[in-house]
């Protein structure tokens, strides 16, 4: 029986977002609208809401339980919203109301439905999206709880007034893996109990697997391939849906053997980190980075490991131990930024960094040919025309063509501007390059040619690379050797097949078995 | 602990601000050409009637004893000359006015009701004008109402208070004779009365002060309007009404309180102009007359007073914020 | 302060009783005195000082209705003012010569607690006087009484042995030297009784003991004062006190500007109201179209003394052609228009104001109102100056700034540029009479603290009076008119002392130290409701002991 | 909103600001003024006249205007000053100098200092933040009014009183500009390119020219135009409370404050000051906030 039907879809704003699209959804079954940053899908799902902004043009059709919702009342639409159909939104972080309480919150969407709004109830419904202590979550500020917590909250509201759909846009993106495991399961298990249809709106294929019976894939706002998910997973037929499934990063896939390095580029001996003399974000961490070698570093969020990123480069400083960066303590140099300046400068020199937001990562109001200069004008005493040949060999090096050069990094998108990023952090030849999650906020085709440009690139120039990641399969694809954190301390570290094949240590082991695999067979 | 030990910082930067207000209110005010003895020097003045009145005020002796007989004189009082016609000035001794022969203290307590007064009830004024017509421009923003909302702003902002303010005595008190043309009139002698003297300041500050505040108002609810949270509250089913005036007004008004706190000590500590405009005596109108007559006691206790408020105002805004805005509270 | 705010008459001479201001209107009302109403009085003051040995209020102004003292002034319209009694039953009886007056004091005198005046308490306050806590008021007696000079006080130095009061009705004065002026003295605020029971000198200056008509009734710091009837006050004691209206409230604090406005609308209480201030010039020409208005305006007669000082022992002023190209320079016709027009002042060309006696009326630099600018470059010329920098000091208040750029353009057009300083008042006084003399110009007014020639020239001209809070504010120092100045002050007789001085006026300007600028004139408003408002020609105040309200 | 809505092709500042009609205008109106500021003495040489020179012959007894409108006539466009005579339209012409000349000046000093405090305390963070912050707020609510006037009263007669002024005004003004620098600093020091530089080994230096300055250049440049009203009604205010540039130097404050005792006898007297101060602050209002929209980051790209 048909719950939801999209016709002939279009929305546009000033330009056009979506065009003809349609699906269906039926009721109990999950449908998954999958596709990259700009392929229309969260816009279709905030049509069904009516909560486009005003300057939104929408045609077409969209019935909801036989009733037609484009152009209909608004107060009718607003009844339906938390109604009959619940959200679930990316952010739980900022989708919540900073200044209320979490409970207050789901107290207020059951009263807006003329639902009874006790106390109780609210705590129900915390108990029923699996968390703990509802008395305590219930009490809380959002900032008071984790993303993992507040995404459970999120669906208790969502599911509060027992909704016949449930829109999860992006519902666990923000979410580390063993919370993005969690919330999936926990959104199959209501599905199951309470039968409600989900929309679920999403770019990555791991969750599709996890969760749906029937995907919709979009690519610039028109469906490409609509298929059962076992069918689509097992014989995509269109193209793009082909190059989507292939560019995942597959667990086991094609991991590195170690290789025997030179001698050591980098090796912390006891690190501890402190900041504003309390909380110790690192606590005792060695480990080596080999020359020629690539480390994955592996961790949630809070783990520490991008600590250990900032603390190699001299960014913070390290409260003991040493931090040795070809041979030169830069965590002492980096405790006394004034009087070791120079020393300082003189260890950077040979360090290369590239973050993880292509949005920040370049200086808006410079070109790309000056930012990759730089570090060549803070280090290199070379004349403008050389710097010019130099930024253009790494142009090329990271693929880019020359004509970039005069660009500023509003005119580019996330995967250029991470290659200019990358070809600054290259210009000086460092023998270190610490890469801090520098793929996760890129779409996966994207990403996938990024790793790929990284891995030519270290093959070509023969740096040692820290790469810092939350994601198994992407260190996978990279790295030498894994090292894995967990609230500051390494867990376990060895050869990157030993560790992601057979892992020793308990934690290893429960972030190896959260990881979504991209095929429906393996669900959890 | 952490918090006491906050609070002790914060009160030991409070006291030491004030310290080096003091200072310098002092040893700029001392080196006024005027000397503050004539005042009470009488007519004839002869030399020995200046040095005799100088004398007795303490103005004989070198500044920095001056300045530290001062700062002693706030924790244990002070008194001047000797015998049965002895002034006392009790602890918290600010100086003591010998041009109005009473403790500085005194005077501000006497002054401060009309300056609250004017202050309290204008600002409660502008924050709803300027609050509410900010949230109704930013609501319909684009529209007619939000275009003249923000003319009206700009014309408003544009707008010198003391312009403002004499043509309104002019248009309401003299043309149309509906409100008083200035003066005060303590609440505790007749409410009515009171309230109809206040009226006209209250209304040109709040206008020109609600022309700002709307648009800081409109400006912060439209980046609240597009924030995550609010899309949240939209999906799940709230009425616009409540969108706005619950999830969007509680976190405009933390940026709107910071502002408002600063400028209420502002205004409390000189409302030198809306004073002078409206022919009322208040504090700020104490330290212009101090000022001109170099009555220093008076002006380095009012500006010591001023300090005290802007600090305390800065101290409240911080507490409004951490119950505004659970994420700072420590 | 004498230069602005407040004048005192110190001598039995009188000057002439023209009166044309007051006119026959005003003496129509003045013959009925009705009783009842509320007055009300707008001051820009923002404090009244109570406190008789901290005053020095006019006897005819605010202290005079709460407070009484041995003698008191009669100032009625198209009259010379006198000094009459007032406490005591007479103007005071002299021997030894002059040195010694006695006094006697009325019967069923009382404070407004019912207990009687007595002579002892007129003693105390003129003893507190000399308290240094106490200090700010007028003090001339305190340099005349004998043994003054080393007298602290009753709080710290006991009594002072040079007054007696031999029983409760009678007070003896013994003076260092012998003064025909004594009656005068007495009518100063300092000779008001104070009981020492009830003397707290921390409290007195808002609780003084009523003796007067009226006594405080509330006291609202910076903003109003109200007075209510004394009922234990007699008329029949009492000759210059009509004490018409039943309650008189000081609104403190009030804009000139604003004041004037209010009056002129006469409008709800406005209409028994009058104000303490002079009327600015802008609204001068207001009540020119307002009929209403105009008949509510009194305007004194030609008083006081504005002149331009030139600080004689600066730079270039030393040079008394230089002086005199400022005498011509100087656009008086300018001036007179920025004090209000003809009703602002008359040009002026003499030191001695009219209306004292012995004035001689003379022009020793015959220029026109507008100033001979072609003389005065001459002059300049003559002098070896092709140019002049000059700094006025003024005032801080628009009325002021006013005269003095209408100073600033008139010397401009001989070439001497002139920078105005604005300062405030205090600061400004100062710097006029203390010792450094930091100045090379300044605008100021002289009301004459004696109606008689003495009184225009001492103060101002003798070298005794430069710096140390003296009034020689053109520090000018002439040892011949030094000598004749010593001379007048010496002669016993009234034509002679009156012929020297008018020869002092003239050889003074000779010398060219200041510049007479206009006799100004001072302009009151009063609301429908207020009559028997008068400004006598001496002082130039309103008399606020005869004011009372149609019933 | 997350919704992905294509980026609009972003336009050139420039363009935006000229599509504003308001901020235009006001832009428009800011450089007339500015020429009359400079060309004052040719202009009011043009209609006859400086603003020093009585003409009593153009009032009465009184000191009244002589004709309607407060003496307006071919001679005396704006007609003249009561008591005085002066020109009203040459006082009116010249004051546009005065104030000019103090807003911008003031201006200056005030962005220099609160760009130097902001970016200082937002780059060193730690005490020298906390102090300077500290600082900061005392002097946001500052009585600086009773400074400036006692300050005028102690100055020497010889100091030019508009460098005072200028001095006064901007050494009071900086605090609210440091405030908005300090927070864009604080903001930038957390953006990836900053820090990537500081990875790099950039100095103290190389990152305040490179990447600090340019990315505060425009709140700095919207801020100072949004300043300059404000210094400007300081100033007048000032001037109205006799405080100000002394006589007989035009100033609107001090005209409109001897005028407001005139405005029932000669309200054309207040007008014309009154106008031009009302006109400059406003057109600098405008184009302020013309700008701001114009070199938002945010608003570039809505």
């Amino acid at each position: 029986m048909t719950l939801l039907s999209v016709e002939d879809l279009s929305i546009a704003f000033e330009a056009e977002a979506t065009r003809g699209v349609a699906f269906e959804l039926r009721r109990g079954r999950v449908l998954a609208l999958v596709g990259e940053s700009g392929s229309g899908k969260s816009v279709s799902a905030m049509s069904i809401l009516g909560l486009l902004p005003g300057t939104a043009r929408v045609s077409g059709s969209i019935t909801f339980e036989g009733e037609q919702l484009v152009g209909a009342d608004p107060e009718r639409l607003r009844e339906l919203r938390g109604g009959r159909i619940g959200t679930v939104f990316q952010e739980p972080m900022t989708a919540f109301n900073p200044v209320f309480t979490v409970g207050n919150q789901i107290a207020e969407a059951l009263r807006t439905h003329d639902k009874p709004a006790s106390r109780q109830r609210v705590h129900d419904l915390l108990g029923l999206v699996g968390l703990d202590d509802p008395r305590r979550v219930a009490r809380s500020y959002p900032h008071q709880l984790s993303g993992g917590q507040l995404q459970r909250a999120m669906i208790a509201m969502a599911i509060s007034c027992d909704p016949v759909l449930l829109i999860a846009d992006e519902p666990t993106t923000a979410l580390d893996v063993t919370a993005q495991a969690g919330i999936l399961a926990l959104l199959r298990d209501l599905r199951e109990r309470l039968g409600m249809a989900i929309l679920l709106i999403t770019h990555d294929m791991g969750v599709v697997a996890g969760l749906a019976d029937d995907v919709v894939v979009l690519e610039k706002g028109v469906v490409v391939e609509r298929a059962p998910a076992g069918r689509l997973f097992a014989a995509p037929e269109d193209g793009y849906t082909r190059a989507l499934l292939d560019a995942v990063p597959r667990l086991g896939s094609a991991t590195r053997e170690a290789i025997e390095p030179s001698g050591d580029t980098l090796v912390l001996t006891d690190v501890v980190v402190e900041y504003s003399g309390r909380f110790r974000a690192v606590d005792g961490v060695s480990l080596t980075v080999g020359a020629g070698e690539i480390l994955g570093l592996v961790g949630e969020s809070g783990s520490g490991k991008s600590t250990i990123g900032r603390a190699v480069a001299g960014l913070v400083p390290v409260t003991a131990g040493t931090a040795l960066v070809g041979g030169a303590d830069i965590g002492r140099a980096a405790r006394h930024p004034w009087r070791r300046a120079a020393q300082l400068r003189r260890i950077r020199s040979g360090i290369g960094i590239v973050f993880q937001d292509p949005a920040s990562s370049l200086n808006p109001r410079v070109t790309v040919a000056d930012s990759i200069a730089e570090p060549l004008v803070l280090h290199r005493d070379l004349d403008a025309a050389a710097r010019g040949r130099r930024v253009a060999e790494l142009l090329d090096a990271v693929r880019l063509p020359t004509a970039l050069r005069d660009r500023y990094p509003y005119e580019m998108s996330g995967g250029q501007r991470q290659r200019v990023a990358i070809a600054r952090a290259l210009a000086l030849n460092p023998p270190l390059l610490i890469a801090d999650e520098p793929t996760s906020a890129l779409d996966v085709s994207v990403q996938a040619r990024v790793l790929e440009l990284l891995r030519s690139l270290q093959d070509e120039f023969g740096f040692a690379c820290l790469f810092i990641s939350h994601d198994l399969a992407v260190v996978e694809r990279l790295a030498h050797r894994v090292a894995v954190m967990h609230r500051g301390t390494i867990v376990e570290q060895g050869p990157a097949p030993d560790v992601l094949r057979a892992p020793e240590h308990p934690y290893t082991r429960r972030l190896l078995a959260s990881v979504l695999v991209p095929d429906p067979a393996h669900r959890g | 602990m952490r918090t006491l030990r906050f609070a002790g910082f914060r009160l030991l930067g409070m006291a030491s601000t004030l310290l080096v207000i003091s200072f310098l209110t002092y040893a700029v005010f001392y080196v006024l050409p005027a000397d503050p003895a004539r005042l009470s020097c009488g007519r004839p003045c002869t030399p020995e009637r200046l040095a005799e009145a100088s004398a007795f005020m303490g103005y004989d002796k070198p500044w920095l004893q001056q300045y530290l007989d001062f700062l002693g004189g706030i924790f244990t009082g002070r008194h001047f000359g000797a015998g049965q016609a002895a002034v006392d000035c009790a602890a918290p001794c600010f100086g003591y006015s010998f041009r109005l022969n009473e403790p500085v203290t005194q005077l501000i307590g006497e002054r401060a009701p009309v300056t609250f007064s004017i202050a309290v009830g204008a600002a409660v004024l502008w924050l709803l004008l300027g609050v509410s017509s900010g949230v109704a421009a930013a609501v319909k923003r684009g529209t007619l109402l939000d275009r003249s909302a923000m003319v009206f702003s700009t014309i408003g902002v544009s707008s010198p208070a003391y312009l403002v303010g004499l043509l309104g005595i002019l248009l309401f008190g003299f043309t149309l004779d509906m409100v008083p043309v200035g003066g005060y009139v303590p609440l505790t002698e007749s409410p009515v009365d009171w309230l109809w003297h206040l009226v006209l300041p209250w209304c040109v500050l709040a206008l020109i002060n609600a022309a700002l505040y709307a648009r800081l108002t409109r400006g912060q609810m439209i980046e609240v309007l597009g924030e995550d949270y609010i899309r949240t509250a939209r999906a799940k089913g709230l009425r616009e009404r409540r969108v706005i005036g619950r999830h969007g007004l509680r976190n405009v008004l933390i940026p709107v309180v910071t502002v408002f706190g600063l400028d209420l000590g502002l205004l409390l500590g000189g409302a030198i102009i809306t004073e002078r405009v409206f022919s009322m005596q208040g504090l700020g109108a104490l330290l212009i007359e101090a000022v001109g007559t170099v009555d220093l006691p008076v002006i380095v206790g009012m500006t010591l007073f001023a300090a005290f408020l802007v600090i305390v105002a800065n101290f409240a805004v911080d507490l409004v914020y951490g119950v505004l805005d659970p994420r700072v509270s420590r | 302060m004498i230069r602005r705010t407040a004048a005192v008459a110190l001598t039995a001479l009188l000057t002439l009783a023209a009166c044309g201001a007051n006119s026959a209107d005003d003496k129509k009302e003045s013959e009925g005195s009705a009783k009842g109403g509320k007055l009300t009085i707008l001051t820009a003051q923002t404090d009244i000082n109570f406190d008789p040995a901290k005053s020095q209020n006019l006897a005819i102004t605010t202290l005079g209705l709460v407070l009484r003292r041995l003698t008191t002034w009669d100032v009625q319209p198209g009259k010379p003012a006198q000094v009459v009694p007032d406490l005591a039953t007479d103007t005071g009886t002299s021997s030894d010569g002059g040195k010694t007056w006695t006094y006697t004091l009325k019967d069923g005198l009382s404070y407004a607690d019912g207990s009687p005046i007595t002579s002892k308490d007129i003693k105390y306050g003129v003893e507190r006087s000399f308290a240094p806590e106490l200090s700010g008021g007028l003090g001339y007696h305190k340099g005349l009484l004998a043994g003054g000079d080393k007298y602290k006080g009753p709080y710290t130095g006991g009594e002072l042995s040079s007054i007696e009061t031999p029983d409760d009705k009678t007070i003896v004065f013994h003076l260092d030297a012998a003064y025909g002026d004594w009656p005068w003295i007495v009518s100063m605020p300092a000779f008001t009784p104070v009981p020492k029971a009830k003397d707290d000198p921390k409290t007195y200056t808002q609780k003084p003991v009523a003796s007067g008509p009226y006594e405080i009734e509330t006291y609202q710091q910076g903003s109003a004062v109200t007075l209510k009837r004394n009922p234990k006050w007699d008329a029949k004691t009492d000759t210059v006190r009509t004490a018409g209206p039943d309650q008189i409230v000081f609104q403190l604090g009030q804009d000139t500007t604003v004041a004037a406005q209010r009056l002129i609308a006469d409008a709800g209480d406005d209409r028994n109201a009058f104000g303490a201030g002079f009327v600015p010039p802008a609204q001068l020409v207001q009540v020119q179209s307002n009929p209403s208005a105009k008949q509510r305006l009194v305007t004194s007669d030609a008083g006081a003394l504005a002149y331009l000082a030139l600080n004689t022992q600066r730079g270039p002023l030393k040079d008394v052609k230089v002086r005199q190209a400022v005498e011509y320079a100087v656009d008086k016709k300018a001036f007179q228009v920025a004090s209000g027009g003809a009703t602002g002042g008359d040009i002026a060309t003499t030191l001695i104001t009219p209306g004292i006696a012995g004035r001689q009326d003379y022009d020793l630099y015959p220029a026109g109102p507008s100033g001979d600018v072609a003389k005065a470059k001459q002059l300049l010329a003559e002098a070896g100056r092709t140019s002049l920098d000059l700094t006025l000091l003024s005032e801080n208040d628009s009325d002021s700034l006013a005269k003095a750029q209408a100073i600033q353009q008139g010397l401009q057009r001989a070439g001497i540029k002139v920078t105005i300083k604005p300062a405030e008042e205090s600061t400004v006084t100062d710097t006029i009479t203390g010792d450094k003399g930091d100045y090379d110009l300044t605008v100021s007014s002289w009301q004459p603290d004696f109606p008689s020639a003495n009184g225009n020239i001492q103060p101002l001209f003798q070298s005794s009076e430069i710096g140390g809070g003296g009034y020689n504010i053109s520090r000018y120092s002439q040892p011949e008119v030094d000598k004749l100045i010593e001379q007048a002050l010496a002669e016993t007789d009234a034509t002679k002392a009156q012929a020297l001085w008018a020869q002092a006026d003239k050889r003074i300007l000779t010398d060219a130290p200041v510049v007479p600028l206009i006799y100004t004139k001072n302009s009151f408003l009063h609301g429908s409701g207020v009559q028997n408002f008068f400004v006598a020609a001496f002082p130039a105040y309103p008399n606020y002991l005869k004011v009372s309200l149609k019933q | 909103m997350v919704v992905d809505i294509p980026l609009a092709p972003a336009r050139h500042p420039l363009r935006r600001l000229l599509a504003d009609r308001w901020a235009v205008a006001g832009g428009a109106t800011i450089l007339v003024l500015l020429l009359v500021a400079v060309a004052a003495p040719l202009l009011s040489s043009v209609e006859g006249h400086d603003p020093y020179t009585y003409d009593l012959s153009a009032l009465d007894d009184s000191g009244k205007p002589l004709g309607r409108g407060g003496g307006i006539s071919g001679d005396h466009w704006f007609g003249v000053e009561p008591m005085t005579g002066r020109d009203l339209f040459a006082i009116v012409v010249h004051g546009a100098r005065t104030s000019l000349l103090v807003g911008v000046g003031a201006t200056l000093i005030a962005v220099a200092i609160g760009v130097l405090v902001g970016v200082t305390a937002g780059y060193f963070g730690g005490w020298f933040d906390r102090v300077l912050s500290r600082i900061t707020d005392v002097l946001l609510g500052f009585p600086w009014l009773v400074f400036v006037i006692a300050l005028g009263a102690i100055a020497p007669a010889r100091f030019p009183k508009q460098l005072l002024l200028v001095l006064v005004i901007g050494l009071f003004g900086w605090p609210g500009i440091a405030r908005v620098v300090r927070g864009q600093t604080m903001a930038l020091k957390q953006r990836t390119f900053v820090v990537a530089s500081a990875a790099l080994g950039a100095g103290t230096g190389h990152q305040l020219r490179r990447h600090y300055l340019p990315n505060l250049m425009s709140t700095i440049i919207v801020y100072a135009t949004m300043t300059i009203p404000g210094m400007i009604g300081s100033e007048a205010a000032l001037s109205f409370l006799g405080v100000g540039v002394p006589p007989p130097t035009p100033a609107w404050g001090r005209t409109i404050g001897e005028a407001i005792a005139w405005v029932q006898t000669d309200p054309m007297f207040l007008v014309f000051p009154g106008a031009a101060l009302f006109l400059v602050t406003l057109a600098f209002n405008l184009f302020g906030d013309g700008l701001r929209d114009a070199l938002d980051p945010r608003t570039a790209k809505r």
